[in-house]
């Protein structure tokens, strides 16, 4: 993951209409869209729904600039256990229908429903849409920004000033790790390696374990002490410089703000 | 009544390690103080007494003549301003304008207050054009100056910096040893420095401190402390190379004045070998 | 185990969500003020560093690869089930916004399971454990493991409640899997905190009356 | 056939930053070998890539005359030891003695063996007294023999130390140098080092890279490279105070031979003085 963690940075780092956007615009739009996606209760019109807002993002996606790649290589990472949760529901009876048509039998008595088939396309939908947003999110906005943008909105001070410390020292340590790793490396020590003892290769990892806990206690106890000399105490919180939204921005939050809330009413309510 | 001022400190490390024993250190004001000393020797223990993070075993800290006490530490902590020696250890911001608000912020300042003391601590190191930067994209010697600046915008009287050079290459040393040459000057900052980088010491200090094994063994002016060898040696520091070459050719026979820095050296050297003609 | 967004209805998730910010809350009191001294910081690096921790690739024996939460880790190392919920929430927070792993609605569930099973049963199976056999490693093993086959568990129930996957094949597979997967979180738990304690003794909060 | 040799070496950092480019580089059998630059000039990168923990971009790096491939990796790091910059990313284990076994028992070796390794590095290091200490307390300067001891423990012909002076103090340097330079001498091991320490360079290096943003710029002895002012300057680096103590006399006139080290200075001015007479 922290590879990940050099390549989102980097393409969050682009420029583009979507990166320039106020941060807050995106991490609002963000969560009206899953709202709306989670909220619509599980129906076939959810399919309908999720292809809208798979348009609206596939749309946002384009104006991003960013490569169809970046977002193909995220969705991989990302999907295994929603896909897994997915499958299986072919095989299972659910809650949300009365009766059960099979259509394939398999042996051992297993067999696949037509309406557990569509109640898996209806949670792929709406899982698809709501990590398509994240990633849209992530790839088009600086950590830091995103921090900054929920202290604007008015997360207390008593999260933004911790949540940024976490990403401010998640890239010190991922520097940190990747020197650990090329060090286990340069001496010939792969986790992987099934010539190495099962239980050496265990022990070493936790020794390498329990070194990252103690040097990144010892971080926090050196960060605390240099906060402390600059002043810290209960009512630190971090600095956010004022920033008006520009009209073109608010009026583009309102309109797609307004464009979700419609579209989810008026399929819903669509018969 | 000196600015910084400590009687007979000592101080015991988790309850059995002599971190310091009797330690008389006094800073004056606009004066550019020196504390070398091998690993170990106590330095950074010492400098964390100067603003209240560790509270004497025995002995007195005094700053401008009062101990530290609950009521005054926050006085205390924006007059005397600690850089540490690893800047990671001290930008804990996502955003280095963020990081450098964040003293003046604890001030109790407004906002408009802690803009403008950003701005100005930002102009002063010269790094305007970091100002939305994160930390980790920044060389060794662009996160120094952040450290900096982050002390400065609390508009201290004292600057303590542990090992200022540490980590840098020669040019980012050269530059920052410009930098902290201009604070006693144009601000009436004091600076005091801990170094085991002694070349450094007679470009950027007017007294130095000796310290062994948390005492301080020595105290005096450069010339002072830089013609005892046998001191240094003993402390396992070297001597710099410029003194030490001197002293040696004026051990031949060569009839060389003394010399501290690249400048009089050449010069000394120079006129010595006129004067044989 | 991170559920992703979908898999519970939003009035399920939300509910989640108001059980979590309470704890979420206690952790933060707790991290204010513990024993006299001010832990936001220290616990904030902390979970930078378990999010390195967790990047970690761990042989698993049939040849895959898992990862640590480390929730256990925290709450017995620091002395409080918070740590393990403080130290989680801000790492789902940026696996959840920035990675895509767990979602947002389901966060408070993905907390509740993985911070506030992993630092509540990590923290008190630990002292539960030690006090009963007076050996820290065994009991951090226990703490370690316990944590997680709960945390899947619990995982299970969820969805079970959502009507998105079966009680009895969630229990299967998720409890299942875990309750060996636990097994080397279990084992990692107990061998690192022996580094620990060997570089650091002074950091570790140990139970009245307990030896290595 | 050399034993290390980069040829057109070329390395693009996360798909956009160009690290290295074009790096043409050759290592004999015990030479002594310095890579000197500002930070971030692609000393650590270059040497990521002596033992295949980097792939090049471009280009090709030969050990012994091989390519690194995925069969060759394991013994081509056991022949390439390479040194971090900061011990604590290489030290993990509770003891300096199973530290210093790691690298030999993932090489598969005999439990009989293991411990021979081991004890003959702990000799060789002279740090027989730390086999039971716990790494994590020893002082910076222990810590750095120990990575060099887990390193040595494979028996390397190649010893890679990055950074190898940083953090230590003036004594903590002297004798790092004196024990590396005994490797080549006496047992025909080969030591590659970067640094930007270039006070050091001729006291340990027969021969010097100058790397400057991820290039080559200028490669020779020591007497070669330290005549280059210009170069040095241009590469943010300081020249050594005696080579540039001495142009500078030669500049004003005075007839002395040119000297790197302390008592080559030393003897040479005596002599200039000397002959005025």
């Amino acid at each position: 993951m922290i590879d990940d963690l050099f390549s989102i940075e980097k393409y969050a780092y682009r420029t583009s209409p979507i990166h320039r956007l106020d941060a807050r615009v995106k991490l609002l739009l963000t969560l009206a869209v899953i709202i709306a996606a989670v909220a619509v209760p599980y129906s076939p019109k959810v399919i309908d729904l999720a292809v809208v807002f798979f348009l609206f993002f596939a749309a946002l996606w384009a104006v991003s600039q960013l490569p169809v790649q970046v977002y193909a290589q995220r969705l991989v990472l990302i999907l295994p256990f929603g896909i897994f949760l997915i499958i299986f529901q072919i095989f299972v009876k659910n809650r949300y229908y009365d009766i059960f048509h099979p259509i394939v039998s398999l042996p051992f008595g297993i067999e696949i429903y037509a309406e557990s088939v569509e109640f898996a396309s209806i949670l792929f939908a709406k899982f698809i849409v709501c990590i398509s947003f994240i990633i849209l999110l992530s790839s088009t906005t600086r950590m830091q920004d995103l921090v900054e943008a929920s202290g604007r909105l008015g997360l207390p001070k008593e999260f933004t000033l911790p949540l940024g410390m976490m990403i401010r020292y998640l890239f010190v340590f991922a520097e940190m790790f990747l020197k650990i790793r090329s060090a286990l490396e340069t001496r010939c020590f792969d986790p992987l390696d099934r010539r190495l003892p099962y239980r050496y290769r265990l022990l070493q990892i936790g020794y390498t374990i329990g070194m990252i806990f103690v040097r990144s206690y010892e971080q926090g106890e050196r960060t605390y002490t240099s906060m402390l000399c600059r002043g810290y105490g209960n009512d630190s919180g971090m600095h956010l410089r004022r920033r008006p939204l520009h009209l073109r921005e608010a009026a583009f939050l309102a309109c797609s703000i307004l464009f979700i809330v419609t579209v989810t009413i008026v399929i819903y309510l669509a018969p | 009544m000196h600015l910084i001022e400590t009687r007979n400190l000592s101080y015991v490390y988790r309850g059995s390690v002599a971190a310091l024993s009797n330690v008389n250190f006094i800073a004056e004001r606009a004066s550019r103080i020196a504390v070398i000393g091998a690993n170990g020797a106590g330095k950074s223990t010492l400098f964390k007494h100067f603003n209240g993070i560790l509270k004497p075993t025995s002995g007195e800290v005094l700053i401008r003549g009062e101990a530290v006490t609950r009521e005054n530490i926050r006085e205390i902590r924006k007059s005397v301003g600690l850089v540490f020696q690893n800047p990671d250890d001290q930008i804990f911001s996502p955003t280095v304008e963020q990081d450098i608000a964040f003293g003046p912020m604890n001030l109790g300042l407004d906002e408009e207050t802690v803009a403008h003391r950003v701005d100005a601590a930002l102009s002063l190191l010269g790094i305007e054009h970091l100002r939305e930067r994160v930390p980790h994209h920044l060389s060794g010697g662009e996160k120094k100056r952040v450290a900096i600046a982050g002390v400065l915008a609390m508009e201290p009287q004292v600057l303590v910096l542990d090992e200022p050079t540490a980590g840098l290459d020669p040019q980012g040393v050269a530059s920052l040893v410009e930098f902290v040459n201009t604070l006693p000057q144009k601000y009436g900052m004091t600076v005091i420095f801990s170094t085991h980088h002694v070349e450094l010491v007679p470009e950027i200090a007017d007294s130095v401190y000796v310290m062994d094994q948390g005492e301080i063994v020595a105290q005096g002016s450069v010339a002072e402390i830089f013609v005892k060898d046998d001191l240094l040696a003993r402390t396992r520091l070297d001597v710099p190379v410029i003194p030490k070459l001197l002293r040696s050719l004026r051990d031949d026979g060569v009839d060389v004045e003394m010399a501290y820095t690249f400048g009089d050296a050449r010069r000394a050297l120079t006129d010595a070998y006129e004067r044989r003609r | 185990m991170h559920i992703p967004d979908a898999f519970i209805p939003f009035p399920q998730a939300i509910v989640y969500w108001v059980i979590a910010l309470i704890f979420i809350a206690l952790a933060l009191r707790w991290a204010r003020r513990s024993m006299g001294e001010e832990r936001v910081p220290l616990v904030a690096v902390l979970a930078a560093g378990i999010f390195a921790i967790q990047a970690l690739n761990i042989p698993i024996p049939w040849g895959t690869s898992g990862h640590m939460v480390g929730a256990a880790l925290a709450a017995i190392v620091l002395g409080s089930p918070y740590a393990g919920v403080f130290v989680l929430t801000l790492v789902l927070l940026v696996q959840g916004f920035i990675f895509g792993d767990g979602g947002i609605t389901v966060m408070g569930a993905n907390i509740i399971n993985m911070g506030v099973v992993g630092g509540f049963v990590g923290f008190y199976g630990y002292q539960a454990v030690s006090r009963l056999i007076g050996n820290m490693y065994v009991a951090a093993f226990v703490a370690g493991w316990a944590s997680l086959f709960i945390s899947a568990v619990l995982c299970a129930v969820e969805l079970a409640i959502a009507g998105t996957f079966p009680l009895d094949l969630g229990l299967l597979f998720m409890g299942g899997y875990h309750a060996i997967i636990g097994v080397i979180e279990g084992g990692i738990t107990a061998i690192a905190l022996y580094l620990i304690t060997s570089a650091r003794p002074d950091i570790l909060e140990r139970p009245q009356g307990v030896t290595g």
